[in-house]
């Protein structure tokens, strides 16, 4: 069955998406498999977060729990949480330290990279007992993820397909990042929002750079990142990854001009004010004038610069319909008081509470509830064309459309 | 034990009934009098508040951001309708007696969306100073610890 | 798939129900496809529900989500509610006033009737983005169904095959819906219950003659609407719709008969007696002597009449072994105070904490569980003979036949 | 704040925990005595209390109509064995104080069933009018207003 | 009522707050002192305690049989990170009052596990004997019964 | 479907077991029909739980609902828990007493052997309804279970190609029960947990006596049960049943040798010390030296002794991933009052709060999220070698091997 492909995909192409995709048990087992732990990279955590060799911390490859050390070479090492005897989590904190890793069920211990070294009783008690000498400690270690790391994010994946991890983010998008991460990262504060839909339909609406203003009232108010200010998308070559931007003091019409192509949108907002609107204000601190970056990498990172609020966000599957979405506020060591200050203050504006993010927690749960009964019909991303390359403009889908453009020959779709 | 040891614990406990009735009778143009002019009202997780992460999930330094916060909720930010139960319980105050108190109470919160579906939302602790204005107690700090690092869906009222 | 039979039906037919068709996940998606999307009509709503051009509000078919509207021009509209772009949900709210329909996401606007009204940004901004030329608003409406009343009670179906709704639900039980429905509808109150069992388990309930006096004390011991009093059971031609009715001052058995058939039966209890007997007394209303009557129409409607207690149920299929009932109870615009009163007393007969339908609300789910494990077993259905027509008698399963006689053609078993 | 003021409050406080102990104890023959002979007792969901629609789930207008839910459920109505737990909080006097009081209250309940199946089973308000009869508090009215539009299965035990 | 007997309930709450706090503050070296030496700790289903079986999950018949729980969890024992919160409801004197006082209240525990996931771990009522110890209340017997006869994967954090 | 295999079982045989036989629904399924509704003996009660004519209690065959009745001949009767009617449980409480069983949903009557006695209305009413003539009584019975005694334990089968109950326990496991269960059985109490893992990785667990002391700390560190003592595994000849036995007072090894060897493992803790030990010792009872005993009968029963702690644990599939275990603690009607608070002082070891038992509730939910997405993996069965037959040793996975070597011809795997 995983030959023959799962589904017909429409004639359309990139333009339509089947609704099954969000829905179907067998397609989403096929992603697990084929994308999760397939040829793609994954954020698995910020490098700093590992200071000391022994130091690890825990988190998931799809649904695949893994584990991520700092091994006693000072490398950083990653390998699937199971282990080699009969299954159990090796790692059972999300966070710890340790000299090596030991099973608690069968205490088998494993060094920092994951090869077994010792298997207790091994050679059994006083002559009765223990494992046959056929046993090779080598043939059963932890099953190891390959790790590389662009700046200060480290990335995994147990393909040995993957290219290179900077080869697979390209310059493109790569730059984009450094862009963003120009200092030493520093962690505010960490949440996850539980989605109750497909992972795919928060991957689209963060990739999604037509909704922004017409979802969220206060970019439309607040003139925050108005379509009609200069932006655009980067796209990399394969549509795997994108960063849509705004410079929002460049507008591309004029404010009267945008007022009226804004005017009558629910989301607009005339007479909304703020009594303390001093959080709103940027602090220049990228030296361009990119006001608003989302970027994502293919299949899961989300890297966010809005305003001076950065986040780093990872979208783990929890089923057809169940999404957990990880977040990471950061700041950086080099900060000053008042950038921390507005930074946290800046926060409002993301999360599960934020002003131009709470939005996007429920909107991916509207659709799963709406195509009940419609797994036959197909989305419409038509939306800026038929394109899915990089454009100065962001009303369009084409970041949207790259996705599947991706997505569909992994899957074989 | 005092008449008015007795009085002041029985004012706290109107205070924190007062609090919940206003947010799950959805008066929430109520809400930021709770509190003093420069309060500092944060929701955050006990992930974050154990290891001093700042992060607030909602972080307001001043009573004027709660008014935003609620004005927003009103007129701006798109949610579909749901309401919350609260149960607060264990009240204790735990600094010295006087017109600042820091007190601790737990609390839990039962979300229902308008469908009936009910889910238990949050579960966690207030930490909390209250200042004495006049009449009132008010919160000078109300500090939200939720027990999770999860939040299902959204967090748009205010706890 | 979808061709070929599910199971094998029995070959006893309409006498036997193999225990699958209540649990099978692939025969519940069957059913939502071909029954609740098929060739049948749904209750939406009252008539009265919607009185203003632009009152809305949600309901469902199956489990897709649907949209009923009062257009400007006064006709009553339904739409599936799933944006033709992306599939979000376009009404958010249960109910609702607007003067169009306008999807949150990316601010698509429908009429009231559900055409596409205007696309944000369709022409672009300065000249960049945009949907393309060939985008044809006409052919991206929301899904619309056919939209009938029946008196007050407004039926929508997605299917062109279902005959008119008149021809549907026919004049035998047509009548038996005037009968009751006889002033202007008035809400009295709402309420819904969620069955942990298969929705069928409770229409089978609803179309059960036999099991009333027998589970439901209430009936049996105050005399209420017992097998011996007269009555009997009223079918539609295919079986689809039923009416059964008591006519309780009517006895065919003289009391001591009745008594003697009845004594020794769990569900009569000679001593128990009310404090406050009062609103068990029920006031002259219809012009005849039917003091319960029970309808149901093919696939999940119900109109109860029970003394003077009126009330309209939905069964809302939520998957194999999960169903939502909805109760709406009724009085009417013409009601004096006290009829008010009684109706208000007479409601603590029914729904979740109602002394003659508490039961109902568990027994399915007593079904659903006993059934684990034999699914290949088949419930009997051999009171009352082989017949699945009209009968004077409710000493039968006739109208429970029926049902079955009904779905299976439907089903393809 | 004076002794009697306190006293008052405790003596509600009394009430309200009798009151569920005997429901969760399934002490249910002592349930009507907190009521007063011509009381009104409604069990009803936000919804209809919001729309002002009459309908109660349980409609009792008398004390004996409350004897009569007990002796049906004792002696008529099948139902699977299942106990509640209630938890109240945030008890507030909302009217002018007296020999009639109104007052409100939150309230969570637990359904347990008999094989050990626990379910958030009921979260809502308390709308209550006391009247003090001899020595005792009794509730002259009870309106029970349930968050969710939604029952489990079915509603035997009163709230 | 008396100032006295106002001051005891209000003691009784303290009691029963800073008991909730000690467990769901992971303080659980404080808790063995919440006891009598020759205390009586017992955790149980309603099921058991019905019946009149003496089982207990947890049985212990000394402040030290506590004290040995708490070491086994910090030392012996391995359990997934996870934490509690308590709320208390509905507290009572069942009987005479003294200088020992026979008690009954109900609760509700949320259990939180290191992932964020959240679940209704225990609900049901303490009954407990206290006994005055110089300044403090002490609980000489808690029998904590659960309503469920249920446990999700373990019971580790005492109840 | 059912008849080729699910999956391909590794060469390797019983030395390797593939994941995906805890995580396939399909597998799930299959075990109910051929391991639980299949020729195997499960455990129902203890005679003495049904002491008058009347009594009865309610369990499980697998996920089907069973009734144990005593019936007016004194003699035990078991029938699934399933009307013949529309099949609705026919019993509702866990526990009762009747003269017979009465349906609630339409009162048939059946005697307590589970034979129809009557049908209401079988006759109709005056002339009108009823059942047909031929509808034979003795044709609708409830679906009857063979019932067998081995002392006071009551076991239950649907098939009847299972061996009578003492060949199918045989003399080698029969007499570790007699032992064990030496006096007339007193019920201290009862309890259940959840666990969130197949039920085959908690009945692994307590044929493994690999990890006792690796993973419960108690039994190291109070030299409890230590690999180092005396003790062995008793198996069944066709592998289903097992018994592992500890004779702690009689030490392989020598202390020092015994802490040596356990010298480094996470489950030693030297310095660990009890205020209040006393009731760690045992009182002589059983007239040998053998102070632990874990026995289990295939599929899902388990008879525990563990110094003077005795329990029944029952272990009762409810999902691919979802497992109640039922615990039932014993003393005996011979008991002095001493042995009794011993006992119940000893209970603090076991269940869910057990000193020695509280990972093995969680183990089993550690693996089950560890083998997310490696269902194509194997566990590891290696120590003591490839033997699954009785050794006088205890650093082994026989009794596990033997496990799988019953489960895979019952299962065709
Ligand atoms: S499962 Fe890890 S050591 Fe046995
Ligand atoms: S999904 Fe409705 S406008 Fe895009
Ligand atoms: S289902 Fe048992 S009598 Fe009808
Ligand atoms: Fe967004
Ligand atoms: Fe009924
Ligand atoms: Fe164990």
């Amino acid at each position: 069955m995983e030959q023959q492909p799962m589904l017909e995909w429409p004639a359309e192409g990139n333009l339509r998406v089947p609704y099954r995709v969000f829905a179907d048990p067998e397609i989403y087992r096929a992603e697990l498999a084929r994308i999760f732990l397939g040829p793609t990279w994954q954020f698995l955590t910020l490098a700093g977060e590992l200071p000391q060799p022994g130091d690890y911390l825990t988190t998931f490859l799809g649904e695949t729990p893994v584990i991520v050390t700092r091994g006693h070479d000072g490398e950083l090492h990653a390998m699937v949480n199971r282990c080699a005897h009969r299954g159990n989590l090796v790692c059972l904190k999300q966070r710890g330290h340790a000299d090596n890793l030991t099973c608690v069920y069968h205490a088998w211990r494993y060094d920092l990279a994951g090869n077994l070294d010792s298997v207790a009783f091994r050679r059994g008690i006083a002559g009765k007992g223990g494992m046959p000498a056929s046993f090779a400690l080598e043939q059963h270690g932890l099953k190891q993820l390959r790790v590389d790391r662009f700046g200060d994010l480290v990335f995994g994946t147990l393909s040995p397909e993957a290219p290179p991890l900077g080869d697979y983010i390209g310059n493109l998008i790569g730059s984009r990042i450094h862009r963003v991460l120009h200092g030493t990262p520093k962690i505010l504060g960490t949440t996850s929002q539980i989605l109750h839909n497909n992972w795919k339909l928060y991957f689209e609406n963060v990739r999604d750079t037509y909704h922004a203003t017409l979802l969220h009232s206060f970019f439309t108010t607040f003139r925050m990142s108005r379509l009609t200010a200069e932006g655009g998308v980067d796209i990399a070559e394969n549509g795997a990854h994108h960063a849509s931007y705004t410079r929002n003091k460049v507008d591309r019409v004029d404010a009267a001009t945008s007022d009226r192509l804004y005017a009558g949108m629910p989301s607009m907002h005339e007479n909304f004010r703020l009594a303390d609107p001093g959080f709103l204000a940027m602090r220049e601190e990228f030296g361009d004038d990119t006001t608003t970056q989302i970027l994502s990498l293919f299949p899961n990172f989300v890297l966010q610069q809005i305003q001076n609020s950065i986040a780093l966000r990872v979208v783990l599957p929890k089923g057809p319909d169940k999404t957990e979405l990880q977040w990471i506020y950061l700041g950086f060591a080099e900060d000053d008081a008042e950038m921390t200050a507005l930074r946290l203050a800046q926060a409002n504006l993301v999360g599960p509470a934020g002003y131009v993010s709470m939005e996007d927690g429920a909107v991916g749960n509207f659709i799963q509830r709406a195509i009940r009964g419609s797994e036959q019909d197909c989305s419409v991303l038509e939306m800026g064309g038929a394109g899915h390359v990089s454009e100065a403009n962001r009303t369009t889908e084409a970041s949207v459309r790259s996705f599947w453009h991706c997505y569909r020959p992994l899957m074989g779709l | 034990m005092s008449i008015e040891a007795v009085a002041l614990r029985l004012e706290l406990d109107e205070l924190y009934a007062d609090y919940v009735h206003c947010l799950d009778d959805d008066e929430l143009e109520r809400w930021p009098d709770f509190f003093t002019e420069d309060c500092f009202y944060r929701v955050t997780s006990a992930e974050n508040y154990e290891a001093n992460r700042p992060l607030g999930l909602i972080y307001a330094t001043s009573r004027n951001m709660l008014k935003d916060r609620v004005s927003a909720l009103r007129e701006a930010n798109i949610y579909e309708p749901q309401r919350y139960r609260h149960l607060v319980s264990s009240l204790r105050i735990t600094g010295e007696p006087g017109d600042v108190l820091d007190l601790v109470a737990n609390f839990l919160v039962v979300r229902t969306m308008q469908d009936g579906d009910m889910t238990v939302f949050a579960a966690g602790r207030y930490v909390d100073r209250v200042r004495r204005e006049g009449e009132r107690w008010k919160f000078g700090t109300r500090t939200v610890v939720l027990d999770s690092r999860q939040i299902d869906t959204l967090l748009a009222i205010p706890l």
